[in-house]
């Protein structure tokens, strides 16, 4: 228990991932759902950077390198899609989002 | 202290990144010439898109011509892989761009190609591609992916009206959840193999044979759920038919066709080493899932009422019948895998490019959505030949012999039946009966139903110019003619595909 | 020789298609006179074959063309013409000459007179092809030919609802008799491989008798149905809504007595299975008494002449089923005769009566209709079997053989019917020519048919009388083909008893006729008298129920099941289930698309919700693989392997 | 000893943190929990020997991410309540837990396949940024310069989607209005 | 050019289709019938250049398609498919020769070439896929003559059509690649052509299962009783001219394949499944002409009757000697020409009085001699008149499958009744009686165009009935060899016993004439 393993740092990483499905799943303000996504990918990083350091290996912090990349590229392309709508309809709720359904 | 590293040019292989290089050199020439001169008109943009894809395609063929002279070639640190499966993949993603980037001449005008910026980030989309399929490695897979979707999501915006808008946020949240996924499987893979390099995972899982089933599987399902969600199987589809109901529709036929086999090509490498080490789950559930998928999209296109809607669910149907190829893992399922794609990217550009060229601005009274049922009816009567045309899109669709995707899903069906998976073929042609019906319904409405009032047939080419007629003209004839080709197409993708090893 | 065979067979078509061509134009009597003429001509040829047959002259046997030839089949279109068929071809074209000639008048003032001699004519080409075939393939073209033709004349007045559906009546219960024959054609093929008549009989002897047998039943089958025997006998009675001409010639002389032919034709197999020859005389003997039973009772002059038909077939019956084939042959041919003048003299009546069928409303017309009455008369006589006239030799002939053969008990139901017949006969005679004129009332003026008409009925009165004895050459002849066994009581005081005393039965039978008939008291029954309600006499007034029952037990319920089987089968299961297997998938889709409600959420749900599951999958696997061991301890544990 | 409770005390921290972030219906607590988040996953970086990994977390999330998300929440106006309506939370948290316990169940298992050859190994003595940077630019150059590109991406798609472009819809328009405008930027240029 | 006829015959319809898109509406009709006679006497050429005496494959041509898949665009004809195309082409000019007013009547004519080059295709290709092709292509003008041109169920209808029998098609398609599959693993080269496959002996197990995938494409096109519900909708809704090439050609492709796959193919599974399916096709024969005779519409009359003597054509190809099979094919030939006769004959009537329905009519005899004669002449073809052409072809059925069994002949016999039964029932109704109908009393007589078509139906309903023998000949030889080549094949004593070998009975007969001597 005292010893900390890299089982440990998974299943950290786990509950931190679920608690980002939760915030996916159970968001309807978009912007607050986009906090979850980020918690899903922080989550991964976690095991990614453990992953790393117990087996001294640096691919597992490289992919956590580029995910913090895409993460960061996706907050831009999301949030200008979110200016876009919010302009036109003043909100950014989901639940005015299903125009399209069937 | 850590050495120097001494890497000759030579070994990188350089040129095993040209292909991808090419359209990010054009994205930023077209982002230059906006800068120093706005307001040019889009055929410009479209032009210089054409040609750079030309190039890739050119480089594309060279390096066709390296793998068949000396083999998989890898490149830049290994991390470049150019095989077979690499190169037909390139060849469908930029051969389908080709065929798309003309649809922008359009006679009306669409926000988006007003916009250089269109231009570059669509260059760019296709360098993420090319750089997904061309990779083992999954941290170039992904970033390739996400290059690719980012952009995406904007074209997508870019059209410019509320749906498109929800459209793409609905694509983007659910890729964004679907990234975690895949980082998680990454992750899990990596966490069992100390690698993220596909041939390395394979190696290291066979090494201790699978000891650790249980993280494979855990792996494996993230995976699946992410690639599932790019392949659009049932249940990570339900971005499809949204999003393709609101982007314009030569962007929904370009998405049916380019970001899948990339992610096909994704599944192929990371599944099939699975299935053939003998990984029941993974077949169980692929098993399981190319059904549903099939069936059930099957049975959902039966009752839309909007036609890129019909052809947005029927795309699911083909991506799970395509995916059966997967579960199958032959030489021959995994050639036909190609061979589908290739048809179905000429039959599939050609119905949503019919759909494209009647595409109105503004709806009349009657209709509700863009391109409903009953625009169509009594099409016949007004203009014969695009009905016609639009027809035979449809029967190909539906794998009626001769044309075009018939070859395919006789291909498909003949590797389900000499893989032996026999209930599954069956499956598999009582899903295409059922398909016909759908198809059949918009033929029904164009050749047997009397026009509404005071439809003088102009509606259904009204965006029609030159460039989106030849582009029409040349999915048809490809559709009627596709017999001639597919022996060709046949003995160079199965060349390419077992000379990959797959 | 074969000239003339040729002629004597194709001269009817021609004369029909001559007709034929007339036949949607007004009425033009060289549509009559020709056919007539070229059916003269056949007659004439047909005598010439005889005259040959006669003086020793060899059958003639000819090969036309191929008509089918597959695999081992081969059939020809061959024609033969020896003893028995040439007897028959002469029946034929006497007969239908006359009638012919006869109907020129008896069809004067009908608008469809064209199309009535194509029809009439093609009947005598289909009659002459069934008794010339040398095979049983032909046989059978000529059999459907006289059904089709039969069918287009008993429905020529098609604008009468009871014609039409006479006429399809006798098409459908013949076709069921077809299909007997048909498979007695193919037993016949596949055991003895030909279909050719020399060449299958050759080949029969050595058949099983099982197999023989078999083919004995179905061939009768068909020539039950032609020749109208219990039970395929309703339509024939039915049949005399056809113009009478038509009656006399196809359902007195001719077509009913193809099934005789039939089975005088195929003598070397019923030779070889006495067993079902004695179920045919039986079946004979049986029809011979119950047809004329309803013959007694009945109203309607064409309906009691037919029943008088069925029960002198059932007469030929008993003496072909007896092996007397060249009997039943003399009787055929006699019978033609007389009964054909019959029905002619009938159709004279009917001209006067203006289509009056019920003798009750006739009476007296033996004064305006006088040679009528007497040709009716005389066929009557010949009918009964009073000696000189042709009946006597030819019935009493079949009587003998019964008693010959030591068959009892036909042998008294065929006397006690002998007795029926004569009874019958002259009640009709009676009530139409004797007593008071009780047609007056209804207003009509009799008057005798044309001279040509009786000129051209007069050969049939010539030969019903005398053509008893020609019964030495007509044996002689016949029996080169036939089995020649001679019918002789074997003591002539029994003889003589027998015939006096079946000649006195028959007299006093007579006498009962006319004794109860034709007087002048005779009213016209109108339901109400005693004997109308007894029940026997019900019963045979209503044909023994038989047509009712018919209705009620096979038409109505094949009607109802046809509707069932349409309505309920084949659209509520058949194509319901079709369409059902389609809607499972369409409400389904329907159903489910509700999963795409549009909300992002839900969207997000079902992904997550699909990982979920493929994971729970996964550890679940993952932890029986693990733990596989342990597992198979619990279950074998268990007691599962 | 020290790893461990300082294990235990981030994660509990990290956890609480986003578990506010997911639950919470202000979205100004969310917002801050998740920067409060972000800093404490960094730790573990620290702690995991990943310095480079840690500082670019600490730049690039809570510094850029956030503030990115701080100038889009201004921009919503999403500083007072969110008003969520409840959705079906069982079976959010009920999938979410499953996830969770199945991952879990999995993960608690020790690997068999324990000893793994490590391809681009930690050196020792040398700074983790230092080996970080080399890996970067040998073998991970291709996607480095995939990411460049795609951040490329992402700008050219931020400045086009909340950039004035978007607010006109030519799609919208009827053609005549397009040309019109067309003409009138066109002049525009000219002037 | 004989080299090519075939190749001619199935694409210059389709050719000539294309360039009718150019020429003028009025003139649409004179170009579909010069086509169609030019391919009518292209068709006759065929038959004077055909070699009765050869058994085997005539005119063949050979050129590859997909060689690394085995597809070959292989054609052959011999003298079960030669009367069929014959057949295929003279209706097709009948069919546009007696074209009545139609609106469209370009694109129908059009669609009518194409179809022919589809029934065409049908019948000459020699490779199972190029075969699938056209088979499955023939639906499409199909679906949009019945869709575009027919009753107001029309849609139902035709989609019906389409749908039922590509789903047949498309399990039948699955039985081909399996087909091939096994080509593939006892030769180690992929194969499609039909002619390949007769040297591929299988193991009863697998014909079994082969046997039925085959079974369903071919049932529902025929259609088989509880496959035959699309029918009587597709004809219903039909204009007469769908209806007519319908019954007369594409219900054909079905039997022809079982008589082209099926027998060869899987001689043990055949006989394994002739007895289900005799059963079968004695449903259909007496189940459908009782449905016909409840029916109230006279085209229904007429497409009941198609599935009824279908049925018989069925029990005639699984009687699985040289006379039945030689009978079903005749009868292919005579059911085509009487059931196309008789709904062109239907068709005559509907453009007069725009009903079917038998109610409406009664005592038409009166008014239309000529056509109550033809009708007439029609109706006892289609009951099997001896001396007409479907008795022949039913009298051969009905005879070879007597061989197999005796029992269910006699069941089938009982065609004979109940065709007799609904057929003069119907026409008892519409023609006999005296004209009610206010409406019926002056109606034209058939006309000049409609006798055009009607008159040769007749004659050759009449010439073939009485002299069958040109015919009867080439067919004769070509099934013998597939009788033959069953028996060589078959390898169970079952099938051996009851497929006859043609050869020992030569030889027997030989060695028997030389004992003679």
């Amino acid at each position: 228990m005292m010893e900390i393993g890299l089982n440990h740092y998974l299943v950290l990483s786990t509950i931190l991932f679920s608690i980002g499905l939760v915030g996916v799943m159970r968001r309807k303000n978009l912007l607050m759902l986009f906090f979850a996504t980020e918690i899903l990918l922080n989550a991964v990083n976690i095991a990614f950077a453990a992953i790393s350091h117990f087996y001294g290996d640096l691919t597992g912090q490289m992919f956590a390198f580029f995910v913090i990349a895409i993460a960061a590229s996706e907050v831009a392309v999301g949030l200008g899609l979110l200016i876009v709508w919010h302009k036109r309809h003043g909100n950014i709720d989901l639940e005015h989002m299903s125009t399209m359904r069937g | 202290m850590l050495a120097p590293v001494n890497v000759s040019l030579e070994s990188l292989n350089i040129m095993t990144l040209a292909p991808m290089l090419i359209p990010i050199i054009g994205a930023l020439l077209i982002l230059i010439i906006d800068i120093s001169k706005a307001n040019l008109d889009k055929t410009l943009y479209v032009m210089i898109s054409l040609l750079f894809l030309l190039l890739d395609l050119g480089t594309i063929v060279d390096s066709a011509g390296i793998f068949t002279a000396s083999g998989i070639v890898m490149g830049v640190f290994d991390m470049m892989l150019i095989d077979g499966l690499a190169i037909l993949a390139q060849f469908i993603i930029v051969g389908a761009s080709l065929l798309f980037i003309p649809l922008a001449l359009t006679h009306s005008r669409f926000h988006e190609f007003s916009y250089p910026e269109f231009f570059a980030l669509f260059l760019f989309m296709i360098s993420g591609f090319q750089f997904m399929v061309a990779t083992d490695n999954l941290i170039l897979i992904f970033v390739g992916l996400e290059t690719a979707s980012l952009a995406l999501y904007t074209l997508i915006a870019m059209h410019n009206r509320d749906k498109s808008f929800e459209a793409a946020v609905k694509y983007f949240t659910m890729g964004a959840l679907a990234a975690g996924f895949f980082s998680f499987g990454s992750m899990v893979f990596y966490a069992l193999t100390g690698s993220v390099e596909i041939n390395q995972i394979a190696a290291v899982l066979a090494a201790n044979n699978y000891a650790d089933i249980g993280y494979v599987l855990i792996g494996t399902a993230f995976l699946l759920g992410s690639i599932g969600f790019k392949v659009s199987l049932v249940p990570f589809h339900t971005w499809t038919p949204d999003v393709y109901e609101g982007s314009s529709a030569a962007l929904a036929g370009y998405m049916s066709i380019v970001p899948k086999i990339a992610a096909f090509i994704i599944a192929m490498r990371i599944f099939e080493f699975l299935i053939h080490s003998g990984v029941v789950w993974l077949e169980v559930i692929l098993y399981v899932g190319v059904v549903v998928t099939m069936t059930a999209s099957n049975m959902w296109a039966l009752v839309q009422s909007d036609v890129k809607r019909m052809l947005a669910y029927s795309s699911i149907s083909h991506a799970g019948f395509v995916m059966a190829a997967i579960l199958i893992g032959t030489t021959q399922a995994n050639s036909a895998l190609f061979l589908y794609w290739i048809l179905f990217s000429f039959t599939n550009l050609g119905a949503f490019s019919m759909l494209w060229i009647s595409r109105q601005k503004h709806l009349p009274q009657h209709q509700r959505t863009d391109h409903s049922y009953d625009k169509f009816a009594g099409m016949i009567k007004t203009s014969p030949i695009a009905s016609v045309i639009m027809a035979l899109f449809m029967l190909s669709l539906a794998g009626l012999p001769p044309f075009a995707l018939f070859w395919g899903k006789l291909y498909m069906i003949s590797s389900a039946v000499t893989g032996g998976y026999t209930v599954l073929a069956l499956i598999m042609a009582l899903n295409s009966a059922i398909a016909a019906y759908y198809y059949l319904k918009l033929i029904v409405y164009m050749f047997m139903k009397e026009p509404v009032v005071g439809n003088d047939g102009h509606v259904y080419v009204i965006n029609a110019t030159l460039a989106l007629k030849s582009i029409i003209g040349f999915a048809a004839v490809g559709t009627i003619f596709a017999i001639i080709a597919v022996n060709p197409l046949l003995e160079v993708i199965t060349t390419f595909v077992y000379n990959s090893g797959y | 020789m074969e000239l003339y065979l040729y002629i004597a067979l194709f001269s009817p078509l021609v004369g029909s298609m001559f007709a034929a061509l007339f036949a949607a134009s007004p009425k033009t009597s060289i549509a009559g006179i020709v056919p007539s003429f070229l059916l003269f001509v056949s007659f004439v040829a047909s005598t010439i074959l005889l005259v040959n047959i006669l003086s020793g002259g060899d059958v003639v046997h000819v090969e036309m063309m191929t008509w089918m030839a597959t695999g081992n089949l081969y059939i020809p279109f061959g024609f033969v013409v020896d003893q028995v068929s040439v007897t028959m071809m002469m029946v034929v074209t006497v007969v239908s000459t006359v009638v012919h000639v006869y109907s020129i008048g008896y069809m004067d003032h009908d608008k469809s007179f064209n199309r009535f001699f194509a029809w009439l004519s093609a009947f005598v080409f289909s009659m002459l092809v069934l008794v010339m075939s040398d095979n049983f393939a032909g046989l059978f073209i000529g059999w459907e030919g006289v059904g089709l033709c039969s069918w287009g004349l008993i429905g020529f007045w098609y604008h009468k609802e009871s014609a039409t559906w006479a006429a399809n009546e006798a098409f459908i219960m013949n076709r069921i008799a077809d299909l007997g024959m048909l498979i007695g054609l193919f037993l016949v093929y596949w055991n003895t491989g030909t279909l050719q008549y020399d060449e299958a009989f050759a080949a029969m002897p050595a058949l099983a008798p099982e197999v023989l047998t078999w083919m004995g039943i179905f061939l009768f089958i068909g020539a039950m149905g032609k020749s109208a025997q219990f039970p395929l006998h309703t339509w024939l009675a039915d049949a005399m809504e056809g113009p009478t001409p038509v009656s006399a010639l196809i359902h007195a002389a001719t077509m009913v007595t193809a099934g005789v032919y039939l089975v005088v034709r195929a003598n070397p197999l019923y030779e070889l299975i006495p067993h079902v020859g004695l179920f045919i005389a039986s079946l004979g003997a049986f029809v011979a008494l119950f047809a004329a039973s309803m013959a007694l009772v009945n109203r309607d002059m064409k309906r009691i002449i037919a029943y008088s038909t069925l029960s002198q077939l059932g007469y030929m019956f008993v003496a072909a089923g007896l092996g007397a084939y060249w009997v039943a042959l003399f009787h055929l041919m006699a019978h033609a005769f007389f009964k054909a003048l019959l029905f002619l003299g009938a159709g004279n009546v009917m001209h006067a009566m203006h289509d009056e069928l019920d003798p009750f409303k006739m009476g007296g017309l033996k004064k305006p209709l006088k040679w009528t009455f007497i040709m009716m008369t005389v066929a009557s006589v010949a009918l009964a079997g009073i000696y000189p006239l042709a009946g006597f030799f030819s019935k009493d002939l079949i009587l003998e053989v019964s008693l010959i053969e030591h068959h009892y008990i036909i042998y008294s139901v065929l006397l006690f019917t002998a007795g029926l017949t004569a009874f019958y006969s002259f009640r009709l005679v009676a009530l139409i020519f004797h007593g008071e004129e009780r047609y007056k009332i209804f207003g009509i003026h009799p008057h005798e048919a044309y001279k040509f008409v009786l000129i051209a009925m007069s050969p049939l009165l010539l030969l019903a009388v005398i053509a008893g004895s020609f019964k030495m050459t007509y044996f002689e002849m016949v029996t080169a083909v036939l089995p020649a066994t001679e019918y002789h009581v074997h003591s002539v005081m029994m003889y003589w008893i027998m015939t006096i005393g079946t000649q006195l039965f028959v007299l006093l039978a007579i006498a009962f006729a006319y004794k109860k008939y034709a007087n002048n008291a005779i009213a016209i029954p109108d339901g109400s008298s005693k004997m109308e309600n007894r029940l026997c006499y019900k019963i045979l007034k209503n044909q023994y129920y038989i047509p009712y029952a018919y209705e009620e037990y096979f038409v109505k319920p094949y009607r109802e099941l046809s509707d069932v089987f349409w309505k309920h089968i084949d659209m509520k299961i058949v194509d319901a289930s079709v369409d059902g297997i389609a809607n499972i998938f369409y409400s389904t889709g329907e159903k489910t698309r509700t999963m795409q409600s549009g909300n992002l959420s839900t969207m997000l749900k079902w992904m997550v919700a699909g990982t979920v599951a493929l994971l729970s999958l996964a550890v679940v696997y993952g932890l029986a693989v693990r733990y596989s061991d342990e597992i198979m301890l619990i279950l074998s544990g268990l007691g599962v392997q | 000893m020290f790893e461990a409770i300082a294990f235990y005390l981030f994660a509990f921290l990290t956890i609480s943190m986003f578990f506010i972030a997911v639950t919470t219906s202000q979205a100004l607590h969310a917002l801050t929990a998740l920067a409060a988040g972000m800093i404490f996953i960094s730790a573990f970086f620290f702690i995991l020997g990943a310095d480079f990994l840690g500082a670019i977390q600490i730049v690039v999330y809570s510094g850029a991410v956030m503030a990115l998300y701080a100038f889009g929440m201004m921009f919503f106006d999403t500083t007072r309540d969110i008003k969520e309506k409840k959705g079906n939370s069982a079976i959010v948290f009920g999938l979410s837990t499953l996830a969770a316990i199945l991952i879990v169940v999995i993960f608690a298992a020790p690997m068999v396949s324990g000893t793994i050859e490590a391809l681009y190994p930690v050196v020792e003595g040398a700074g983790n940024t230092q080996q970080v940077g080399l890996v970067l630019f040998t073998k991970y150059l291709v996607p480095f310069e995939v990411a460049a590109v795609m951040l490329l991406v992402a700008m050219v798609a931020g400045i086009v989607l909340a950039g004035k472009k978007m607010d006109l819809s030519l799609t919208l328009m009827s053609d005549d209005e397009v040309m019109k405008l067309k003409n009138e930027q066109n002049k525009k240029v000219l002037l | 050019m004989l080299d090519h006829i075939l190749s001619i015959l199935i694409f210059f319809p389709a050719l000539a289709g294309i360039f009718g898109f150019v020429i003028q509406k009025d003139s649409i009709r004179a170009y579909g019938i010069a086509v169609s006679a030019i391919e009518f006497a292209l068709a006759l050429w065929l038959w004077f250049a055909f070699d009765s005496s050869v058994s085997g494959m005539q005119f063949m041509e050979q050129i590859a398609l997909i060689p690394a898949f085995g597809i070959n665009y292989i054609l052959g004809v011999d003298g079960i498919s030669l009367f069929i195309i014959i057949l295929a082409s003279f209706f097709t000019l009948i069919g546009i020769a007696s074209l009545g007013e139609t609106k469209d009547e370009k694109n129908m004519i059009i669609t009518l070439l194409f179809l022919q080059m589809t029934m065409i295709g049908v019948f000459v290709a020699l490779d199972a896929i190029v075969f699938y092709v056209f088979w499955e292509l023939s639906l499409v003008p199909m679906l949009y003559i019945i869709g575009a041109w027919g009753g107001p169920l029309r849609v139902y209808a035709s989609v019906k059509f389409f749908l039922y029998t590509f789903t047949g098609s498309l399990i039948m398609l699955v039985g081909m690649l399996f087909m091939a599959y096994f080509y593939y693993q006892a030769t180690g080269t992929w194969s499609f052509a039909i002619l390949d496959w007769y040297r591929l002996i299988l193991p009863e197990s697998f014909q079994l299962w082969l046997f039925v995938a085959f079974f369903f494409g071919f049932a529902i096109k025929v259609p088989m009783f509880p496959f035959h519900t699309w029918l009587p909708y597709a004809h219903g809704q039909a204009p007469t001219i769908g209806s007519v090439i319908l019954a007369a050609i594409l219900l054909k492709m079905g039997t022809y394949a079982f008589i082209r796959f099926s027998l060869p193919l899987f001689p043990d599974a055949s006989v394994f499944y002739m007895f289900p399916i005799a059963v079968l096709a004695i449903i259909m024969i007496i189940y459908t002409a009782m449905v016909a005779y409840a029916q109230k519409d006279i085209k229904q009359v007429v497409a009941y009757s198609s599935v009824s003597h279908m049925g018989v054509i069925i029990l005639g190809t699984f009687a699985l000697n040289v006379e039945g099979i030689s009978g079903s094919i005749f009868l292919m030939i005579g059911h085509g020409v009487v059931s196309g006769a008789l709904f062109l004959l239907v068709g005559v009537i509907y453009d007069r009085r725009h009903t079917k329905m038998m109610s409406e009519f009664g005592g038409l005899a009166h008014v239309m001699p000529r056509y109550a004669t033809l009708f007439g002449i029609m109706m006892m073809a289609s009951v099997g008149m001896p001396l007409t052409i479907n008795f022949v072809g039913e009298f051969l059925s009905l005879l070879g499958f007597y061989e197999q069994s005796h029992i269910l002949t006699l069941l089938a016999g009982i065609a004979i009744i109940v065709g007799a039964i609904y057929m003069l029932a119907a026409y008892k109704k519409m023609f006999f009686g005296t004209v009610t109908n206010e409406a019926n009393k002056n109606l034209p007589d058939v006309n000049k165009r409609e006798l055009v078509a009607l008159i040769p139906l007749v004659l050759i309903t009449i010439w073939l009935g009485v002299y069958p023998k040109p015919l009867l000949e080439p067919i004769n030889n070509s099934v013998e060899a597939i009788v033959q080549l069953m028996h060589d094949k078959s390898i169970t004593e079952e099938a051996k016993s009851r497929i006859p070998n043609l050869m020992s009975d030569i030889e027997i007969t030989r060695t028997s004439m030389q004992e003679v001597h």
